[in-house]
């Protein structure tokens, strides 16, 4: 304790380099629903959580919502070891399970569950039992104001929004000053504004704070807004874990593909290896395109798949010269379609390519339907995947 | 009209379903979250008092109460006399007989809450005693208002175990209902239709102002 | 068999022993079917009252047949006095007190804390019991001790049970098992109280009024009357 | 031991609980949903006939059934007998005692449930009635079974009312609560001893049926 | 009816177009939440919906939910009126008040609300009461297949993840085949492929049914996937309307701006208007930068706000020569980080730009901090923003 309290008064960039190397939370843990009708799921993960925002990232039941409560005791895994901050919380060979109450962890619900008997405010004074009264009144309404939420403190849970709700739950949370903060989709009911401004806070928290933040989402964005590092859970296993742009931009997976959207994934052969290049010869599809990808440990002849970003893909309106670029394919645009801002044209080579591009581009350039292109793909934006487990 | 009767006949009640609010707390909370296979096996058994005719389990208590049972000895032993015709054996005699009222509606409305919020309050560092103060028990208002409402109107109409027990003592053991029974036996039929009246106005006074409450608790239906 | 009809006899719950034998010698020769009901006095005559399926009904005292008469519910003149109860001392088989030589008076020793007596409101055993008390000058000083029972069964329940250390009940309880095994009795002198008459009538909505007859008939035989005898009634004195 | 009245017992009770499951629910439906001010006062009314003593009460239905009440003429001009000292009478007076705790369990089930729920129901199609028996009445499960075992057991065990209004008919309206207390009443301690265990046993068997039923309907609990 | 099952035949172009005039929803709606502690809300809006999806947007208690409920007969509005395929429903005037069960709604809630003693497939075979056995089980097992819950039709919904039961909640409602269906963020919890998916197979299945749909989200990815028409709504006011392109990308009103993404937004003066060229000049924080935009009723020396949004706005790495653009602005990059496979610039030329770029280009130009740069802007990318409420 004494330690980290020292620490926030060092520099925050320092501060962040040695808690990076410092793990907090360490979790191997097994669980199995089995007897339920249907398929029967298990979960198998091992990881270690440092200081700062890691984000469990995976599809719709992979398991993340198990490990959050296996960590914060509220499911009893079938056989594991969890240590936060060093201490051993539960092991089930020495068969250690410290009891929920008494882990230090702050934990917001994928479902709000606020009480629904208590107002607002009551709801969020509900962890500070022990904290002097003064304290807790500042501590109370520093965190309503930040939240937004000071105008619902006398209201029921019943008969505010769902988004307030979530903010409540988060706040609830939060003014408890966890050792270690496990969040399952806390913004998913909110609009942009009132998330960019709760994950500012919750950055800003947390640089002071410096505790292990295990965020559970299933957007992109907040992958991106907030992690540090992700950890990617599929069918119970830990599947990639890293830093979120080598993870989601260079994806060995094909299920992180999917999630991390790549949005161009094709059945390949390797042509040829050329160890002197560094690279390899792969074709696409029914062999109708060529590409040139980074060299992996794969035999000639090979089944792959490639994957690649359409944001990756340079588009020209005329034979592009002198470039570094090895790979320049041909084709025309199918479709042009303007989403969120961003501009994605389909453009068929053979195979079919995801392009994405800014409106600005598309407008200088002029791009319509059916007009004749160039693909630039760098060699380093094409992934090699392994194929994604039966569905 | 026999007031001393119906004050004792108050206090009788009050007192009983004060204690037996006391001791169904921890029986119903067992029942509700115990993760045994055999607890209906205790529901089943914390039922039976009910099925036994009051008179008969009047009887028992009786017996166990007096000097050749081992209760009655000890008790005598300590008081200096037995428990039977006593005020306090008409509460523990009334405390036995109403204990399943007390028990089942708590364990239906400890059952209803949503466990997620019991998770919730221990995540948030609440013990288990903690929880059950200040989530559980908030939220089992109506369970407790009903627990409440049932056995002080069971006791308030008791007859058989009181009849049983306390010997008609008055002023130590003569209830409103064994006052009324007396005045029935005894063909005062006026008599008893006064006693009848009074005892109805003032339970349903009483029994309006628990389930007033009880609504006046947090409402959790759509139209509150 | 001879099948010849069937009766329902309402009764006061200390005539239990005593009419089951009546009932057993006189299916026997009737070859008639009878059910016994027994309950208090006051909630069979309400019973009555109210239409219940009863032939005859025999009360603990005769003010509650005599009721029924004054309502005109009863066959008129089917109203007899068929026996008198007799009131006991009843206590613990090992209680020291010794009635034999200090009568009722023994019941003011103080390791008597309770006495139970039937409720002298509305049972005539304890409208006796405490004329009997009266009688012998104890009953201010005893009042405090005394507990009430609904009838004399509850009575006797307070002393078995061993939570009275004495009660003032009918003979006629005494001849149960469980009753004897557990205590001992001192029948109370019976001009220490007025008699305890009890009284049976014909209810009117009876169907069957002439087995009905035949019955109080019989209970008047000689060996109607030894069997009241035997299980602790006196005979009424003849008074018309 | 008396079969007999044991089967009549049985017989009576199950009865008595059927119907008063029937009659229970509409009521606290009524009392669960109804945006009355003053239901709290029907709630109440609903709990009055406990606070009578039962042969009180019983009493006043015998007066009620009797052949110089309306109603009991009225019913004796139809059936050719009075209502009073009938089986049928025996169902009708015990349905009225166990009213009140047929009510307020269902009452407190019905409160328990989301009312999301109920609005999902409805904007699926389902009306009303079809809400109430494809979603409340399943999710009230637990408030049944207690509706039923108390109701059961109450009627299993009672007495005064039964005494009162029944007449003690061998075979009619002699229930087993009837015959053990006639049993302590002659003094035959043993008999009544015998009695007593079969009724508590067989109750408790029932009554264990019930609860285990209730265990393997829909577990809402955080350990099923 | 006779009417929409013929235009199913016609082809699917045509009957959009038809269907786009053909009003099936009209809705004036007013309620107010009084009473409560802390601030009181009141619900004023009134809006008509053709067939296909028509997306309510806003910020977190703007009162989406509760419209919603009051269109579906679960709140009772104080007045208003509401009719669905010109069939009356309710009417505060002439009382009518349609009950719930017969509007012939289909409604997901924001909490699942899955019957929890039914198990996932009774669930979804809840409103299919009427429908013959032979045609429920299709039903069903076709909805169970598209959705990928069919693993879970014998479980209760207590033992499946959020996810999956978002999932089975929608499925829930559409099998119902409603006449109008009512979606409160039926897939906030879901992954991108799943989401995808589902959106992909809503669009296909309303391509047929032609029923309006209103959909609750805040995610703008997801108005760009499936809105034909966006209603924004703010503090119980419909505050803009019309195509998402209209409305989100030239919004009039800065909270839409805001949950636009507007990232740069600007206070501004009216320097000069030129009537000749449909242009007028503003500008921008202390007078800095110079700025022309598409002329408005606005006098000269007006305070306005300006939004651009980040990806209209073209980056050079110099000057550039011969272009259309009015508005060429020099800078230099502040910061630029990579977030989400779009890359953001931060480029100060006085006052700070947002440029949103791919991360192709980024690298194409070889873009860092520090280094000189040319924003080009142009005067149709900038907005005049009416000022936000005060929040
Ligand atoms: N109590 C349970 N019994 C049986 N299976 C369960 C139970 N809880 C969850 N599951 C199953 O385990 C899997 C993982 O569930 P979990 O809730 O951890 O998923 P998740 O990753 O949180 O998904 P989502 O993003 O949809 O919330 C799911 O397939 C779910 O159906
Ligand atoms: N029953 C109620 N009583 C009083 N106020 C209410 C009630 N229900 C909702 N409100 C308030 O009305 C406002 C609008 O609520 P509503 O649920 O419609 O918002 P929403 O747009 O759906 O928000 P979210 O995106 O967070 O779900 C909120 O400020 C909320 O606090
Ligand atoms: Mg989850
Ligand atoms: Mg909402």
């Amino acid at each position: 304790m004494g330690v980290r309290e020292g620490r926030t008064l060092s520099s925050a960039d320092d501060e962040r380099e040695t808690a990076r190397n410092e793990i907090l939370l360490e979790a191997a843990i097994r669980k199995r629903y089995a007897g339920s009708p249907g398929s029967s799921f298990s979960l198998d993960v091992r990881f270690a959580v440092p200081a700062g925002f890691t984000i469990l990232f995976g599809r719709s039941g992979a398991g993340k919502t198990t490990t959050l409560e296996a960590i914060a005791g509220l499911v009893k895994p079938d056989a594991g070891k969890i240590l936060l901050e060093e201490r051993l919380v539960y092991d089930s060979a020495s068969r250690v399970n410290v009891d929920v109450s008494h882990r230090g962890v702050g934990y917001v619900f994928q479902d709000s569950a606020l009480f629904p008997h208590l107002t607002v405010e009551r709801n969020i004074r509900y962890g500070l039992r022990g904290v002097p009264e003064i304290e807790r009144k500042k501590r109370v309404g520093e965190i309503l104001e930040s939240f937004r939420i000071g105008a619902l403190a006398l209201r029921l849970p019943r008969v505010i929004s769902a988004g307030e709700r979530q903010r409540v739950a988060l706040a609830r949370s939060l003014v408890t000053r966890p050792d270690i903060l496990l969040l399952d989709e806390p913004l998913a009911a909110l609009d942009a504004p009132a998330k960019s401004r709760i994950v500012e806070d919750l950055r800003a928290w947390n640089r002071v704070r410096r505790i292990p933040i295990l965020y559970v989402t299933h957007s992109r964005e907040e992958v991106f807004a907030l992690g540090e590092r992700v950890l990617v859970i599929e069918r119970g296993r830990i599947v990639a874990e890293g830093l979120p742009q080598d993870v989601l931009e260079a994806p060995r997976e094909e299920t992180v593909a999917q999630l991390a959207g790549f949005e161009n994934i094709f059945d390949a052969r390797i042509a040829a290896l050329h160890e002197e290049a560094g690279t390899m010869t792969c074709l696409l599809n029914p062999g109708a395109i060529e590409i040139e990808a980074p060299l992996a440990r794969v035999e000639t002849g090979a089944a792959v798949r490639v994957g690649i970003r359409a944001g990756d893909v340079l588009l020209a309106t005329e034979p592009p010269r002198g470039l570094s670029a090895r790979n320049v394919i041909e084709g025309t645009i199918e479709a042009i379609e303007e989403r969120d801002f961003r501009v994605l044209a389909r453009v068929n080579c053979g195979a079919t390519f995801a392009v994405l591009l800014t409106p600005a581009a598309r407008r200088s350039l002029g791009l319509a339907a059916g007009q004749r292109v160039w693909l630039i793909v760098k060699t380093h934006s094409c992934h090699l995947l392994r194929p994604a487990a039966q569905d | 009209m026999n007031w001393q009767a119906l004050e004792l006949t108050l206090r009788l009640s009050c007192l009983t379903a004060a204690i037996l609010i006391v001791l169904a707390l921890p029986v119903a909370y067992w029942v509700a979250y115990s993760r045994r296979r055999w607890k209906f096996l205790v529901q089943a058994l914390a039922s039976l008092p009910l099925v036994m005719p009051p008179t008969v389990l009047g009887f028992y208590v009786l017996v166990a109460f007096g000097s050749s049972s081992p209760l009655g000895r000890l008790w005598q032993h300590w008081t200096g006399h037995t428990l039977a015709f006593t005020f306090a054996g008409l509460v523990v005699g009334s405390v036995f007989y109403s204990f399943p009222f007390a028990v089942q509606p708590l364990v239906n409305s400890f059952l209803a809450i949503d466990p997620k919020l019991i998770d919730a309050s221990r995540v948030l560092g609440a013990s288990r005693l903690a929880t059950f103060f200040r989530v559980i028990l908030p939220l089992s208002a109506s369970g407790v208002a009903t627990a409440i409402a049932l056995t002080f109107a069971h006791t308030f109409g008791e007859f058989g175990v009181v009849l049983m027990v306390g010997g008609d003592i008055p002023g130590v053991t003569r209830t409103i209902s064994i006052d009324v029974f007396d005045q029935v036996q005894a063909g005062n039929y006026a008599a008893a239709n006064v006693t009848s009246l009074v005892l109805l106005a003032v339970s349903f006074l009483i029994l309006a102002a628990i389930y007033a409450w009880n609504r006046r608790a947090w409402p959790r239906a759509p139209w509150a | 068999a001879r099948a010849s009809g069937q009766i329902t006899i309402a009764a006061a719950a200390d005539l239990d022993g005593a009419l089951h034998a009546l009932i057993g010698r006189f299916e026997g020769q009737t070859g008639a079917e009878v059910r016994l009901v027994l309950g208090s006095s006051g909630n069979l005559t309400v019973q009555i009252e109210h239409g219940a399926p009863f032939d005859l009904f025999f009360s603990a005292d005769v003010a509650h047949a005599a009721k029924l008469e004054r309502e005109n519910l009863i066959v008129p003149g089917s109203l007899v006095r068929y026996a008198v109860g007799r009131l006991v001392v009843y206590v613990p088989k090992d209680s020291s007190l010794d009635f034999g030589k200090r009568g009722l008076a023994a019941l003011a020793d103080p390791s008597v804390r309770r006495i139970a007596i039937a409720n002298p409101r509305f049972a005539p055993y304890g409208q006796a019991a405490v004329a009997a008390l009266r009688h012998a000058n104890l009953y201010e000083s005893l009042e405090p001790r005394l507990v009430l029972g609904e009838d004399v069964s509850q009575t006797t329940q307070f002393v078995v049970s061993g939570n009275a250390q004495a009660a003032l009940t009918a003979l006629s309880l005494m001849f149960a098992p469980a009753t004897r095994s557990r205590g001992r009795y001192w029948v109370v002198p019976q001009s220490d109280y007025p008699p305890i008459e009890q009284a049976a009538v014909i209810v009117g909505r009876s169907r069957e009024k002439s087995l009905a007859h035949k019955f109080l008939e019989f209970i008047g035989t000689k060996e109607g009357r030894a069997i009241f005898q035997r299980y602790g009634f006196a005979t009424p004195e003849k008074r018309q």
